[in-house]
């Protein structure tokens, strides 16, 4: 370990294309990697998605194409019903794992992180390589799932024993399509546990001179936070897929009970317990929701602070807030299993820390809004896309009070409103986080300027379009609707047909308006106006580098001192109405 | 009218690098000399080594955590199937060794310093307890790979009953890192020969706590397989 | 001018996200739960309620504060800033008093109507039942005449002959009597102690009308008991992902008056 | 491949007729005992198909029909008529009504089998092979024929899991002569040149029976099969 720190140190910026761009170990390049994996992840995902939604609510009729692209799973482009499932497997496992916890995560924090502390690095820059290109790994095992045997797995993200433990027996891609996602997960692991200890090594140690944790931006915060959490709960995942492989492969009954009699094969195994899964995966799979979403948080709050050019009431309440988050997102796992047959009194005991998070939730909503109340709220894309998060952040959080209580839990567990809830709240806000931090880096990581216009009009599409998808879902988990179905024939489901159809309409809207998003991206990554070092006067100490993007060692060989807590806005100084956290001026207040 | 602040204090009392030019690699981190005779490296506080030691024993133990949970879980599951198997009584040799190369590590470690603050001459005698850890690292492999083998003899393999499987994956998990440990201790030998990468004191402390570590996380493991199995 | 349209956007949004919940329909179709008819359901609904106007409160209050605060302060030329009056420590004690102790009174009280499904057990008198899921169908039996069940033998299971359940009648005496039908069958007004078998993966059994849910789950035997208070055909659906036929796996629910019930059980048992 | 079989199949029509003497085997299979009672099936989980039912269909394991015969035998040569070729024509079973019609189908190895959906619902086809690979495949209404092919001669259990009632069965066979019993329970095997044969016929609860016969010329030779029922 400690030779990486000192080969890092000693060694000089690479010069051969390979060392520069594919395995560099400079923080800023791999940040920009794992950028690009969520990217092709959430681009794979959201084409998923399509097909899903076409399917949904055109279930008899071909989807253009599809027959070509999958003969099995799709006959003459029809998709049949274990077809749906296993895309339905691949979209929430991509997005989940590949999208939401790299993109706000490992995406920015790789490459803000040592930056806004002042580093020339991450702490341990070979591991840091590693992990990106484990998780490079994770992701082709994960696709290759569509290439072999059968398909992929048809057990849904959260791979549920037995049905994704007995192996074929249970269906199509349950064979080597299911052992791929359970070792793609395992590999995951290992690359997100490296990162995280990379993350939480290199706050601690490589702060600048005078870059106290107090003095710590606040979306470092919510990326050190993060890691602490994903610490512990990939640590927990990982054992928790070897003991499902060896289930499928070594044919021990870990989760396996016996006397399992599947498509007429009897199972040889015994004693096994179910349960055991769904505890050791939501375990790692609550807090997995915090990882999708406290970056996120960060970032929409460092960005807002900078746009209404004043620090918020408190950004330290948040910091603590998003602690408390952190630390009672492992006492809450058990709201998932409220009907898995636990004892019914456990259910009260996971319910009221679940309602407890209201509190911190609510203490950071209310924080936004009053820090709105009376400021100069600079409206460019990066900030709009913080209050879309906001307003989405609380259509999400409101749907938790349901499913928090297990007694409204009985109606609503595994309806479109459970689905409607978590993507709203843990996809569609962090990935508002995701654009906002996109819009406001995008200078610093290329030195030129998005287009406002095309971000505006994103913006507004995108939140039009990722409402009328999913409030619609509220209203028919409200009406019972149950969520993982590849069509709806039951009496029951028959009239709500009308609702999927808006549904499908929104979001193939939605997904067209993304494209604006990723014109945007590539014109002016090559044809945008060129950036000044700090466009949006901002304090923290990426915008103190000495270029955009900023040199291999981020600072040209100085080691910057910071004299400031982060948030210098709305004070007299030689720069204007802010102060840098490296200018040693000291700040006179405005009158 | 902007008056200058003093530098603030910093969280690191060290002089800045002497013709540093820039490399990639952590702003303060660098400020510690590399190579010098490690009595008189003062590393200062938060090194990294020492903290990502630190981090990732913690996710380590996070997962014999889950393990043993798993395990817990399991045998109230199992209902009829929890059976008992007797453990390997070499087992209890093999702590020995494991208890042992701790010991030897931390000579090691002593011989190592005075070596490099001068006070010891011979490069031999330091790498001798080097060579001993190792030695016992590595017999403790073989012996619980002969635990198996026993096992084995007994009919009893991975899938034959949840103790069985348990004693596999809880053992095996922990070779596989006592194997990265013994990985660590070599590159710790290779260093402290070579001249070019001088050992650093947190190198070798950093592989020492992640040895002791496998040492007191087996004897725990140890206790909840004669306790369960 | 972009600030003006969110302000306008995000209060329009919330206000139609709102109509639907007050009309109950969106698009012709009804999208509110409908009518319980179980003893129990009731206390569920009325949390279900009480929790939707509190939501549907704090969700129309921040959403239209957000508007209006963006509307009012997004690109003020200049102008001293004003703080919120109280700060940070006001946000603090509102969160902790109203939304905090709100939520949690409510999920006191919401853990009542969780306690009448699963604190109280079934009644002695309740009619036994066992359901038994598998891919991709529920299967339930009685217990017949002689009141009790026969062994299952998962591997005597042969689904092509309609032995759904693995019974052994030339050895078994108990299980020659058994009825096995394809939906379950219930008298009006007497309780229901339902046995949850799962024959190979997890399943879920879920009656909308019923306002029950709970999940089958392999290895554990489970059971939920309830009352049906209204004679009628509803739809048992599953709600636990089991695999390629999970979207078709259904039966009906179906509620008669006494005398029907036992005049099907006659003919069943032939 | 593709474009030799058509040629084989033609070989196989020229010679047959120049094949002076042909013989036949043919019969009746009967029971003795009373067969245990099919039990009638309950599609209210298929509205599409149920309505199709007005009477509610039984279960097929046994179906029998006047005096005593039995129905959904395969009688086939399992010795002495050995035939390398498959039929170039394909077999088809159709699920119609969630049930398989017919409940059994006789194919020679290699030869191609068409499953066809006539349902308004997914049905998913699942042969239980054991000598041949095991494979499992849904069909949504509308969907084009299943095209399969089983290397290896054994008698393949199907189900259908969306609709666990449904069962049928595939009969692959090494031979081209083979006759499954049918109302009446009669059975006939024709165009056998003269030789020594085993004929076999197989119920998929009965379980076997064989009969040696020789046929010496151009005659047909009556041989009947009689199988034990079950209680249960």
């Amino acid at each position: 370990m400690s030779e990486m720190s000192v080969h890092a140190a000693v060694h000089a910026a690479p010069t051969s294309f390979i060392r520069k761009y594919v395995f560099s170990l400079d923080h800023k390049v791999i940040g920009l990697q794992y950028y690009a994996l969520a990217m092709a992840a959430v681009v794979t995902g959201m084409v998923l998605s399509w097909i899903m939604r076409i399917h949904l609510v055109w279930p008899n009729s071909p989807v253009p194409g599809l027959g070509w692209l999958s003969k099995v799973g799709a006959p003459g482009g029809v998709v049949t019903p274990e077809y749906y499932l296993q895309l339905m497997t691949m979209h929430g496992t991509l997005m989940v794992f590949f999208v939401l916890t790299n993109a706000p995560f490992a995406a920015f924090g790789n490459y803000f992180l040592p930056i806004q502390i002042g580093a020339e690095d991450m702490a341990f820059p070979r591991f840091n390589m590693m992990s990106f290109w484990t998780t490079f790994v994770a992701f082709c095992i994960l696709i290759s799932a569509f290439f072999v045997g059968d398909g992929p797995p048809l057990s849904g993200w959260t791979g549920y024993a037995p049905l994704s433990a007995v192996g074929r027996d249970a269906g199509p891609g349950q064979a080597v399509g299911q052992s791929l996602w359970g070792v793609s997960i395992f590999v995951f692991c290992i690359a997100s546990l490296l990162g995280a200890l990379n993350f939480i090594a290199t706050t601690l140690d490589l702060r600048s001179k005078g870059m106290t944790l107090s003095r710590m931006p606040i979306v470092s915060w919510a990326w050190f936070i993060t890691s602490c959490i994903s610490l512990l709960a990939f640590a927990v995942l990982m054992p928790a897929c070897l003991l499902l492989i060896l289930d499928r492969v070594a044919g021990t009954s870990f989760f396996i009970p016996a006397g399992l009699n599947v498509a007429d094969h009897m199972q040889q195994h015994q004693g096994g317990s179910p349960l055991l899964w769904q505890h050791l995966f939501w375990f790692f799979g609550h807090p997995e929701v915090y990882i999708a979403i406290l970056p996120a948080i960060g970032i929409v709050s460092h960005i807002l602070i900078c746009n209404m050019r004043r620090n918020m009431l408190s950004h330290k309440v948040v910091i603590y807030c998003m602690m408390a988050i952190g630390f009672l997102s492992y006492m809450v796992w058990g709201h998932h299993m409220f009907l898995s047959g636990m004892n019914p009194f456990s259910a009260l005991v996971f319910s009221f820390p679940t309602l407890m998070i209201t509190i911190p939730a609510t203490i950071m909503t209310l924080i936004w809004l009053g820090s709105l109340y009376g400021s100069n709220l600079r409206i460019n894309s990066a900030s709009l896309f913080c209050l879309g998060f906001i307003s989405m952040f609380v259509s999400g959080g409101v749907s938790g009070f349901f499913l928090a209580q297990p007694s409204i839990d009985i109606y609503l567990h595994a309806t479109y409103f459970v689905v409607g809830h978590f993507h709203m709240v843990m996809g569609v806000a962090a990935i508002m986080g995701v654009f906002a931090g996109t819009y406001f880096w995008f200078p610093k990581m290329t030195g030129r300027m998005m287009n406002e216009t095309l971000g505006k009009w994103h913006f507004f599409l995108t939140l039009i379009g990722t409402y009328a998808i999913f409030m619609p879902f509220h209203y028919l988990g409200l009406a019972g609707n149950v969520r993982r179905y590849s069509a709806f024939q039951d009496d029951f489901l028959v009239p709500l047909i009308p609702v999927h159809k808006f549904i499908t309409y929104a979001a193939l809207f939605t997904g067209a308006a993304q494209l604006i998003f990723i014109y945007n991206l590539i014109y002016s990554r090559f044809k945008g106006e060129a950036a000044p070092p700090n466009p949006w006067e901002c304090t923290s100490l990426e915008w103190s580098t000495p270029s955009s993007p900023p040199p291999f060692d981020n600072f040209g060989g100085q080691h910057p001192v910071v004299y400031h807590d982060p948030y210098q806005y709305g004070v007299t100084s030689s720069t204007g109405d802010y102060l840098m956290q490296t200018s040693p001026e000291r700040a006179g207040e405005t009158p | 009218m902007a008056t200058v602040l003093q530098p603030p204090k910093s969280e690191v009392e060290q002089e800045p690098p002497v013709g540093h030019t820039g490399g990639s690699g952590g702003g303060s981190r660098h400020l510690v000399p590399e190579g010098g005779p490690l009595g008189q490296v003062k590393d200062r506080p938060g090194e990294p080594t020492r903290t990502g030691i630190w981090v990732g024993l913690a996710a380590i133990a996070m997962s014999f955590a889950a393990l043993t949970s798993a395990l817990y879980v399991r045998e109230g599951s199992g209902y009829t199937d929890w059976t008992h198997i007797t453990l390997p009584p070499i087992l209890w040799f093999n702590t020995l060794a494991l208890v042992l190369s701790s010991i030897t590590l931390e000579r090691a470690r002593v011989r190592v310093a005075a070596f490099m603050r001068g006070e010891e001459s011979n490069r031999s005698v330091p790498m001798q307890w080097l060579n001993a850890t190792m030695l016992l690292g590595l017999v403790f492999v073989v012996g619980q790979y002969f635990a198996w083998l026993k096992l084995r003899s007994q009919g009893l393999y991975l899938p034959t009953n949840p103790n069985a499987s348990f004693f596999y994956v809880l053992t095996g998990v922990h070779v596989i890192h006592v194997l990265g440990g013994l990985g660590g201790l070599s590159r710790v030998m290779l260093k402290f020969r070579s001249a070019t990468h001088p050992l650093r004191r947190s190198t070798m402390d950093a592989t020492s706590y992640y040895w002791h570590f496998m040492g007191v996380l087996w004897i725990y493991l140890l206790f909840i397989l004669w306790l369960k199995l | 001018m972009g600030g003006k349209i969110f302000a306008v956007l995000v209060v329009v949004i919330a206000l139609l996200s709102a109509v639907p919940i007050i009309t109950h329909t969106f698009l012709g179709a009804s999208v509110t739960p409908p009518d319980d008819i179980s003893t129990h359901g009731k206390a569920i609904d009325d949390q279900l309620s009480v929790t939707m106007a509190e939501a549907g409160i704090s969700f129309l209050a921040a959403q239209l504060i957000l508007g209006l605060f963006v509307w009012q302060f997004a690109h003020r030329k200049g102008g001293a800033t004003k703080t919120f009056p109280g700060g940070a420590t006001a946000m603090v004690i509102v969160a902790f008093l109203f939304v905090g102790a709100e939520v949690l009174a409510l999920g006191m009280v919401g853990s009542k109507a969780w306690g009448m499904v699963y604190f109280q057990p079934a009644a002695d008198n309740a009619l036994q039942v066992q359901a038994q899921a598998g891919q991709f169908a529920f299967y339930f039996r009685y217990p017949g005449p002689d009141g009790r069940f026969g062994a299952l033998h998962p591997e005597k299971i042969d689904e092509g002959n309609s032995n759904f359940f693995g019974l052994d009648p030339e050895n078994d005496i108990l299980a020659r009597d058994d009825i096995t039908a394809g939906e379950l069958v219930v008298p009006v007004d007497k309780e229901v102690h339902l046995m949850m078998h799962a024959k190979d993966v997890g399943h879920s059994f879920y009656v909308r009308e019923l306002r029950i849910q709970q999940d089958f789950v392999p290895g554990l035997d489970l059971s939920v008991h309830f009352t049906a208070t209204k004679v009628g055909k509803y739809e048992i659906v599953c709600t636990q992902l089991c695999g390629l036929g999970h979207y078709n796996m259904k039966s009906y629910l179906n509620v008669m008056s006494q005398d029907d019930f036992d005049k099907w059980l006659k003919s069943q048992s032939n | 491949m593709r474009t030799s079989k058509p040629c084989i199949a033609l070989a196989a029509m020229v010679l047959c007729p120049a094949m002076m003497f042909a013989g036949t085997i043919s019969g009746k299979v009967t029971y003795t005992g009373t067969p245990v009672k099919q039990k009638p099936i309950s599609m209210a989980k298929e509205p599409s198909c149920d309505k199709q039912h007005p009477t509610p269909i039984t279960t097929e394991t046994i179906v029998t029909s006047a005096n005593n015969t039995l129905e959904n035998v395969v009688v086939y040569i399992s010795a002495g008529g050995d035939d390398a070729n498959a039929p170039a024509q394909a077999v088809t079973f159709t699920q119609k009504g969630c049930q398989y019609v017919p409940h059994v189908i006789a194919l020679h190895t290699g030869q191609e089998l068409h499953v066809v959906n006539g349902d308004q619902t997914s049905h998913n086809i699942h042969p239980m092979a054991k000598a041949n690979p095991e494979w499992n495949k849904s069909q949504p209404p509308g969907a084009p024929p299943i095209v399969q092919k089983f290397d290896n001669a054994e008698f393949i259990s199907v189900k259908c899991q969306i609709h666990p009632w449904m069962h049928g069965w595939f009969a692959v066979l090494k031979t081209n002569h083979y006759s499954i019993t049918g109302d009446g329970g009669s059975f006939s095997l024709p165009n056998l040149p003269p030789g020594k044969y085993t004929v076999t016929a197989w119920h998929e609860d009965y379980g076997t029976q064989t009969q040696d016969i020789t046929i010496t010329g151009n005659e047909t030779k009556s041989i009947d099969f009689s199988f034990k029922a079950k209680a249960f």
